[in-house]
């Protein structure tokens, strides 16, 4: 956990970004990039998500391993429900039912 | 990790007597929120299991269903859950800093933005009501397919999608609502002035929790409403 | 030994024997361990039972022990998964030719429909010596078609398709069971495999009345269905020309592609719109609900049927426009 | 010898307050072991007598005793409440909370009112689940499969949901508890390579919980709305896939098997060094094991669903996978029999019940090689092979290990000693009975009798009788510790701190321990299992 206060200066400007960010989503979504839209639209939102976990949530200034650890092998756990799904739906089309 | 906390004797009224130390317990309630927030990581996880799989093979009623919610609210009910999450790390940065008044004021900010966002999913559920969009017997989308001649939209299909719409949109509302009721409950105490700048514990973990529902809507806004709004050719 | 005491299943098809061989395998593979172990267990507590005199030696652990076993249960365990897979891969991969008898499961009982026409209901007579292909639906809730003695079992699924194999070796009568939690009567959902000498087969296929084949019937109800409008055997049909098309890639609208199997006809049934033909147009009407399993079933071997030449129902079919809404046919 | 009265005199947690108010609303984790201890109990009970009637039922092929849907009942609610409210909660809370802070030297877990919460969650799923049974029971199979459960089933479907999606939190909260203790509340001197194997078993038990539960409950709110509205994602006639849920159902069920047998391993992780006076072979090798056990564990759920319609290639993966997860099982079992080597044994109670647990889960294990080998699999899935297999791990692994645990910690927990010839023959009736039950029905699969089924056809009968016969056995030891521990709270000898001789924090507190565990904060200087520095007790070389 974070003793340290950090300045508001810092959380205005990642508000900043963020709204920049929602906005861009927003509009980046009307324009056809074929395949593209849905990986922007992730990667915006990840972006995001990443910057409310670093500086909301004060994850950039703990010097816990141990948050860290759980935010990513909880990361992990998902994409393993995920990917082993897929593993299945990914390759019923292919025959052999 | 192996650093075990050493006993020091230093008891504030907040220490509980199983704990050693105040840090000890200040940071037992953070991990122990993280490791809560890891859990509901994978509760919504079920969830974008099933999205995903049906998205891949439905795309087209997906991508329908998703032009027929409203973007603009959509939208503004995004930046009002960015402002709250901005209300919720200033106040806590507010409570470090032993700033009753302003933890109280942001505390009261964060409420109306979240209950503002609430509204609007309200306004945005009742639509869909009106226009028999909501999974079960009155489920009808005769006024989509007419409206997307483009896409082929099989009914049942849009049910799914409807239906996966309302159970994430419903299970985020749930946790703005658990949400509110946590900070009404801190605003309570930090109007009593219970939080110090050694003893701000619940508003922080309060914090992690709002941010949290925040980044679940980060997610959900692309994923519900900005599937496929792109010109139709 | 006792009629009411097998210690081993009937053996009655050519894929058992595969499967006995594996399983023995594991069997003698899980005895040698079970004993290595219980007889180190019971020697240890024997030998180094506590004593006067005696004193526990503090032993820490060995690096090599740890890596040895878990390096050499690891490499046994790949080689018992390359051999259950290629057992797995002959299961689930039918051969070429092989006569396809068509499982509608509903709760409590199993139809069946062999390519000839015949039905049957809880029980399947099958020919010695004959590939058969099982291509199954549930009308209800999920089941499962077992035979114990051909060591088969596939889950049985509402809405699509699942297939499984078997050549039998041994004339004799079978236990067919639902091995998938169904309801009341699951443990009435029982029936007969008989297996029959191939004379014998024949004369029980031409003993029962039938109404035609599978795929001719199939026909009819293709073209009662108004089917034959647009799908028409030459290039100006509104839908695409359906011959040969089963087996086939096809290129979709979407861009994808897909193999045209038996779940991709059955869903371009009922769900028209869902994997569009490219350079087709999504107008085929929705025949979910409006056909029966049966129904669809013969629909689909008569598709499956404009593959082979020989028995092609080829020529033109009736131009007469029928409207494109449509009816319920009766059973 | 101490006498009734000086165990009187000396305040501990049992006798430090007294009345109803003072259990309900305790916090000691002690206390709330001994709440959940009583009400697991009791489910286990109710459980246990749903099996036997069914197997009464099986006794003749006909079905006789009972109707087909009240037989369907039978099975499904002892599934579900076996499952949920016995062997998941069974060793983390009742030996877990009564441990875990004294094996690390704290005075409780890091939430003590989460923890009493967790029991009332607990408590409150148990009484949704005691009414569905009494007012008509579910009939779905404990695996709740769609479109049978959504669609079909006519009975309490969504009550039963609630209620395991209750129980599911209760479980999550418990998890939650003990990961944040084992991080934040050990003793000075307590690091991570002197946690007794107890503690590493229930952290990874721990992470299956926190992480496997809310999928769980996640999907059964999926088939609850589903049941209520008719949503249709799980109904193919709406274009929803079945198979979806299976995936969601097994991502949590599979693991739910770690959650089950993780806290026995470590149980007899304990009593193995115990009674063999030796340090545990290989410490890092059976540590490091508990926590593969819960990630593998994860990666192989669809080995459950071989026949039921996935794609071939992802029943190899699956497959591939489901022997990944067999290494760290081997290797634990291959370290438990290497401590025995060169120790000093004695055959208490306790470490039959360990004898039993690595026989057992062996056999167990080693029939799930089976079942993980896809042509093996398609044959004997959904037969009594699997039955049997499953019973192997979780009667025959979790359940010895549980009471293997009861019967060690019972002086700790009670103050008391139960008779130890009543053990022993206890524990010698289990192992039988147990085998006699379970063990034809391995060949009962193989001859091809699928599970669940009320009537089977007569050649099966000879294999049914000897397991019911079994299963009668079986009931007799599993009420027998019950009647011997009951009795020895008053009539038991008076067992002191530590009359094992036991290495581990709670051997080194009072009989029962105090409200806060130990009179003043341990500091540990000792590596776990310090055998070679702890004399053993004199009373128990007499007896051999």
């Amino acid at each position: 956990m974070s003793e340290h206060v950090l300045s508001s200066k810092l959380y205005y400007a990642i508000w900043i970004v963020l709204m920049v960010l929602t906005v861009v989503t927003a509009w980046v979504a009307t324009i056809d990039l074929g395949p593209f839209n849905t990986v922007v639209a992730l990667l915006i939102a990840s972006s995001k998500a990443l910057l409310v976990i670093l500086f909301f949530m004060h994850v950039k200034y703990t010097s816990e391993k141990l948050t860290k650890m759980v935010i990513v092998s909880s990361i992990f756990w998902l994409l393993i429900l995920l990917f082993l799904s897929l593993s299945d739906y990914g390759t019923r089309h292919l025959g052999h039912g | 990790m192996s650093n075990s906390p050493i006993a020091v004797e230093q008891h504030g009224p907040e220490l509980r007597h199983h704990f050693s130390t105040v840090e000890q317990q200040r940071d037992s309630a953070s991990l122990g929120m993280w490791l809560f927030l890891a859990t509901e990581i994978m509760f919504f996880g079920g969830m974008f299991c099933a999205y995903l799989i049906y998205r891949l093979n439905y795309y087209n009623e997906f991508a329908a269903g998703s032009r027929s919610l409203n973007l603009k609210w959509g939208t503004i009910n995004t930046i009002v859950l960015i402002c709250s999450s901005l209300t919720v790390a200033l106040s806590v940065r507010a409570a470090q800093m032993g700033k009753r008044k302003l933890v109280v004021i942001l505390l009261i900010l964060t409420l109306i933005f979240g209950l503002a966002f609430l509204g609007i999913k309200g306004i945005e559920w009742y639509d869909k009501y009106k226009e028999h969009h909501i999974p079960g017997a009155s489920f009808n989308v005769d006024d989509l397919v007419r409206e997307y001649p483009q896409i082929h939209i099989d009914q049942s299909h849009e049910q799914i999608y409807f239906s996966l719409y309302f159970a994430m949109t419903g299970l985020h509302a749930l946790h703005m609502i658990i949400g509110v009721g946590i900070f009404s409950y801190l605003l309570f105490h930090a109007w009593k002035g219970r939080y110090t700048t050694t003893y701000y514990t619940p508003v922080e973990i309060g914090g992690l929790y709002w941010h949290f529902v925040d980044i679940v809507w980060i997610y959900l806004f692309p994923l519900l409403y900005l599937i496929d709004r792109k010109p139709l050719g | 030994m006792f009629d009411n005491f097998p210690l081993w299943p009937a053996r009655a098809s050519t894929g058992a024997g595969h499967v006995d061989a594996l399983y023995v395998f594991l069997v003698l593979l899980a005895s040698f361990m079970s004993l290595a172990i219980f007889t180190m267990v019971v020697v240890f507590a024997l030998k180094y039972r506590r004593r006067r005199g005696h004193e526990a030696e503090q032993i820490e652990g060995s690096i090599a022990l740890e890596v040895t076993w878990s390096v050499v249960p690891l490499a046994v365990f790949m080689a018992i998964f390359v051999w259950g897979a290629v057992i797995y891969f002959q299961e689930r991969t039918p051969p070429q030719g092989a006569t396809e008898v068509y499982v509608v499961a509903k709760q409590w009982m199993w139809k069946l429909e062999h390519p000839e026409g015949q039905r049957e209901i809880n029980e399947l007579h099958v020919p010695v010596g004959r590939d058969i292909k099982l291509i199954m639906t549930s009308q209800d809730v999920i089941h499962s078609f077992y035979i114990p003695a051909f060591r088969i079992k596939q889950d049985v699924l509402p809405g699509r398709y699942t297939t499984q194999w078997f050549r039998a070796t041994k004339p004799g009568v079978y236990h067919l069971f639902c091995a998938e939690y169904c309801g009341t009567q699951h443990s009435g959902m029982i029936g007969q495999v008989i297996v029959m000498d191939p004379a014998q087969y024949e004369a029980w296929l031409s003993g029962g009345a039938t109404s035609g084949s599978l795929a001719s019937n199939g026909q009819t109800i293709f073209e009662q269905l108004g089917c034959s409008t647009c799908h028409r055997f030459d290039t100006q049909g509104r839908g695409p020309n359906l011959t040969g098309v089963f087996g086939k890639s096809v290129q979709l609208e979407d861009g994808r592609t897909v193999v045209a199997d038996e779940n991709y006809i059955r869903e371009s049934i009922l769900s028209p719109s869902a994997k569009v033909v490219s350079g087709f147009k999504p107008i085929m009407p929705v025949f979910q609900g409006l056909v029966s399993e049966e129904q669809l079933n013969a629909l689909v071997a008569y598709v499956k049927s404009l593959n082979a030449p020989a028995t092609g129902a080829a020529g033109t079919p009736s131009l007469s426009p029928v409207g494109l809404k449509p009816q319920k046919l009766k059973e | 010898m101490a006498t009734a009265a000086t165990i009187a005199e000396r305040e501990h947690y049992l006798n430090k307050e007294y009345g109803i108010r003072s259990w309900l609303l305790t916090t000691d984790h002690k206390r709330i072991a001994l709440l959940y201890l009583v009400s697991i109990t009791f489910f286990f009970f109710i459980g246990g007598f749903f099996a036997l009637l069914i197997r009464l039922e099986l006794l003749t092929p006909a079905g006789d005793l009972v109707q087909a849907d009240t037989y369907n009942k039978l099975f499904t609610m002892h599934g579900m409440v076996m499952i949920f409210f016995f062997l998941i909660p069974s060793i983390p809370a009742v030996l877990g909370n009564f441990l875990v802070p004294m094996m690390i030297g704290a005075k409780d877990l890091a939430f003590p009112r989460i923890n009493l919460l967790s029991w009332y969650l607990y408590i409150i799923s148990g009484i949704m689940m005691l009414h569905c049974i009494v007012t008509g029971g579910v009939d779905t199979g404990w695996t709740f499969y769609t479109p049978f459960s959504t669609a079909f089933a006519n009975t309490k479907v969504i009550e039963a949901g609630l209620s395991i999606f209750v129980a599911g939190f209760s479980s999550i909260l418990t998890g939650l508890n003990f990961v944040v203790t084992i991080h934040r509340m050990r003793a000075p001197g307590m690091t991570w390579s002197r946690l007794p194997l107890f503690i590493w078993a229930h952290y990874a038990t721990s992470i299956i919980q926190l992480l496997g539960t809310p999928v769980l409950a996640v999907t059964l709110v999926l088939v609850v709305c589903e049941r209520l509205l008719g949503l249709g994602i799980f109904d193919p006639n709406r274009g929803g896939d079945p198979l979806l849920f299976q995936h969601l159902f097994w991502f949590y069920s599979h693991p739910a098997v770690y959650i089950m047998i993780l806290p026995s391993m470590g149980v007899v992780a304990e009593i193995v060094p115990c009674f063999s006076r030796k340090r545990i072979f290989g410490y890092h090798a059976v540590a490091l094991s508990s926590i593969a056990i819960a990630v593998f564990g994860f990666l192989v759920w669809a080995h459950h669903m071989f026949v039921a319609g996935i794609s071939l290639y992802s029943a190899m993966i699956f497959s591939i996978l489901s022997y990944l997860v067999a290494v760290p099982s081997a290797i634990k079992v291959f370290n438990w029999t290497a401590t025995m080597y060169k120790g000093s044994i004695t055959f208490s109670t306790p470490m039959l019940y360990a004898f039993g647990f690595i026989g057992l889960f062996t056999m167990g294990g080693l029939t799930g090689l089976f079942l993980a080998c896809l042509g093996i699999d398609v044959h004997v899935t959904d037969t009594y092979f699997v039955v049997a297999h499953f019973h192997y791990i979780m009667v025959g692994g979790a359940v010895m290990g549980y009471l293997g645990g009861m019967h060690f910690w019972w002086p700790k927990i009670s103050g008391r000693l139960y008779p130890e010839w009543l053990g022993k023959f206890a524990a010698l009736i289990v192992f039988l009975g147990f085998n006699l039950t379970f063990f034809p029905q391995f060949i009962l699969g193989y001859l091809g009798m699928p599970r669940r089924y009320w009537q089977y056809p007569p050649e099966f009968q000879v294999l049914n009788v000897m397991s019911t016969a079994g299963s009668t056995i079986l009931a007799v030891g599993y009420v027998l510790p019950m009647v011997y521990f009951l009795w020895s709270m008053r009539y038991g000898k008076i067992a002191d701190e530590n009359p094992w001789g036991a290495a581990g924090l709670e051997w080194k507190t009072a009989s029962p321990p105090p409200t806060f565990n130990f009179e003043e904060t341990p500091e540990v200087t000792w590596e776990a299992y310090n055998y070679d520095q702890i004399p053993a007790p004199a009373e128990v070389l007499v007896e051999q």
